[in-house]
């Protein structure tokens, strides 16, 4: 008969060794069902406390028992397999490019200026992700909500404000569309974007 | 001979998997001697990797020295065989046969009287069968050496902790630049005019449009001087004041004052309809 | 800067939750490079034996470092996988050996030392299981594949390198006992040769 140290031991291998989680059936089936399942159960318990200090941790699902990497520890192990990193997509990157450069904006200013609706995934994604909210609502049939840039979205580009954005001068004369603008011309001389 | 000893359980370990039979009774061990019951000739010739391996086993169970392998006895016994299996109408491999011819050639070249002189080890017409049955066990015996290496996945299983992905699910990386391309593309495509270029100072009256509509849908209603820091300079004066008259005149705030030099109010337009 | 303990906490965690084996180099990279080799193999070097009394236990192949269960356990863990992979066959094993100690070897060579055909279902079980691939041809006429054993081959059986394959020598110096037969034995050494 084995003792609980090797048992736990036997456990411990048998839960590392496996992809899914394993339940208490089959823990059971490890000793031939020589080991009831109220030991099994106080067996698991000592070993997820034995692993409590480490980055892995011994977790109980509905599957069964299964070690895991902490959470707090991905940061390192993506940095072994790093996973190449998704893009926004164009459309994405467009509205968040209007949002950041013209708000307060609506999503109807959005689609003006894209000159294609704007799908509300769009937005959800930006908003999900934190970097755009809804600032307040254009007083005009329908309400439209207002949507701007955010503390987090400075925090994640990087920048203490939104004037380090890229400054957009160059852009327009590269286009070649006007004259580069003269230092006088400082004060918002511009119209908004209706 | 000690490797004849040696040898022996090589054949008991390999020959477990496919148990000979005789008159029904399985046979525990390979024969020891020569003579191999008719029934179990078939079964045992499986056992063989081929014409080198039963070589090699006749050549053990005689405890013969290899390297002075008498030609005359095992040429006959192992004719002896070729009879048996050509008797059971046993497929017979090629090589089995080729072996056969080749031990009958060797039998008879060593039967010609040669002048001494001329005879050294390497003219020697067993030589190159000893070559070859020496490297034919020497990998033998390699092979049962791997496979008595712990094996992953027969002897073993690596750890795989599962790795939790989903907390920390990975977000697109956006450079300021990729704001400043995509804003180009969009100008490039929809040839946008004046009123789509945006300026340093322009951003800086939107910034604060925007956190001016954050500040009032918290408090609602904001005394005007409320709305202006002083500490942080003259330039963020002149552009909170260029952002309150932008958002007034953009109608998304209501800018309310009683009387004169009474206080100024600012408050989300149609605030209270919310 | 990590200390010795975090830093072992996050090596193991990565040992832990892959599969294959882990190379410093990519040990590296899990701190930014801000770790040394000697400290980085000092420190596996400790966790290697803080395992030693348990049912896993760390080593170091040709590919790096993996954790990987005991073999004296395996009679427990297959009670949970009661599918036994295949075991492979004298013809495999032989092949196999021959492309291990012979490397690079053709099909022909092999069938030369094993004095039968190598039938394609051989070579094919070998090479999808990943432990042999071709390395190269010979420069002969129908410029015959040679096969070569790979590191999952090393790292499946527990080696670090082709080195530490059991000797042959051994074989070998049993075979030598005795002189090769001298001129005047050959032909009364063999009274039965009639």
């Amino acid at each position: 008969m084995l003792n609980p140290t090797e048992a736990k031991r036997i456990i411990e291998a048998a839960l590392l060794a496996s992809q899914e989680p394993v339940s208490l059936a089959e823990l059971k089936r490890l000793f031939e069902d020589q080991i009831g399942a109220d030991t099994l159960r106080r067996l698991l318990g000592e070993l997820r406390d034995e692993w409590s200090g480490r980055a892995i941790e011994l977790v109980n699902l509905a599957g069964g028992w299964r070690f895991q990497t902490k959470p707090e520890f991905q940061p390192f192990l993506e940095r072994l397999n790093p996973e190449k990193p998704p893009r926004y997509s164009r459309a994405v990157m467009e509205t968040l490019a209007i949002i950041a450069y013209r708000q307060p904006v609506s999503r109807g200013d959005i689609e003006d200026i894209r000159g294609v609706a704007v799908s509300a995934q769009i937005i959800q994604a930006l908003e999900s992700r934190g970097w755009i909210d809804v600032v307040g609502h254009r007083d005009t049939p329908g309400r439209p909500a207002l949507y701007a840039t955010t503390q987090a979205f400075l925090n994640d580009l990087g920048l203490v404000s939104l004037q380090e954005l890229p400054p957009l001068e160059e852009v327009a004369r590269t286009l070649e569309l006007e004259p580069p603008p003269s230092p006088a011309q400082a004060e918002p001389a511009q119209p908004a974007a209706g | 001979m000690a490797e004849a000893g040696a040898a022996g359980p090589v054949h008991a370990t390999f020959v477990a998997a496919n148990v000979v039979r005789i008159y029904g009774e399985p046979l525990a061990e390979m024969p020891t001697d020569l003579y191999i019951p008719p029934d179990a000739l078939e079964i045992m010739l499986e056992a063989f990797q081929g014409p080198l391996d039963l070589l090699l086993y006749l050549i053990r169970r005689q405890n013969l020295n290899i390297l002075d392998i008498p030609m005359a006895p095992l040429t006959r016994q192992y004719l002896e065989y070729v009879d048996l299996m050509r008797a059971k109408n046993l497929e017979l491999a090629a090589e089995y046969l080729v072996m056969a011819a080749m031990l009958i050639e060797i039998k008879s070249r060593m039967l010609l009287p040669r002048a001494a002189a001329v005879v050294e080890e390497e003219n020697d017409p067993r030589a190159e069968l000893v070559r070859r049955l020496l490297e034919y066990e020497r990998m033998k015996l390699a092979a049962q050496k791997l496979d008595e290496l712990p094996q992953l996945g027969r002897d073993l299983l690596a750890v795989a902790a599962y790795v939790d992905r989903t907390t920390s699910e990975r977000l697109p990386d956006v450079h300021p630049r990729d704001l400043a391309e995509a804003w180009r593309s969009l100008l490039q495509r929809a040839r946008l005019h004046a009123h789509h270029k945006v300026s340093r100072e322009e951003l800086s009256v939107r910034e604060h449009m925007s956190r001016i509509l954050r500040q009032l849908r918290e408090h609602r209603v904001l005394e005007f001087r409320e709305m202006f820091d002083p500490g942080r300079g003259v330039a963020v004066l002149v552009v909170t004041l260029l952002a309150l008259l932008e958002l007034a005149r953009e109608t998304l705030i209501e800018i309310t004052q009683s009387g004169s030099f009474a206080p100024i109010y600012a408050r989300i337009a149609h605030a209270q309809s919310d």
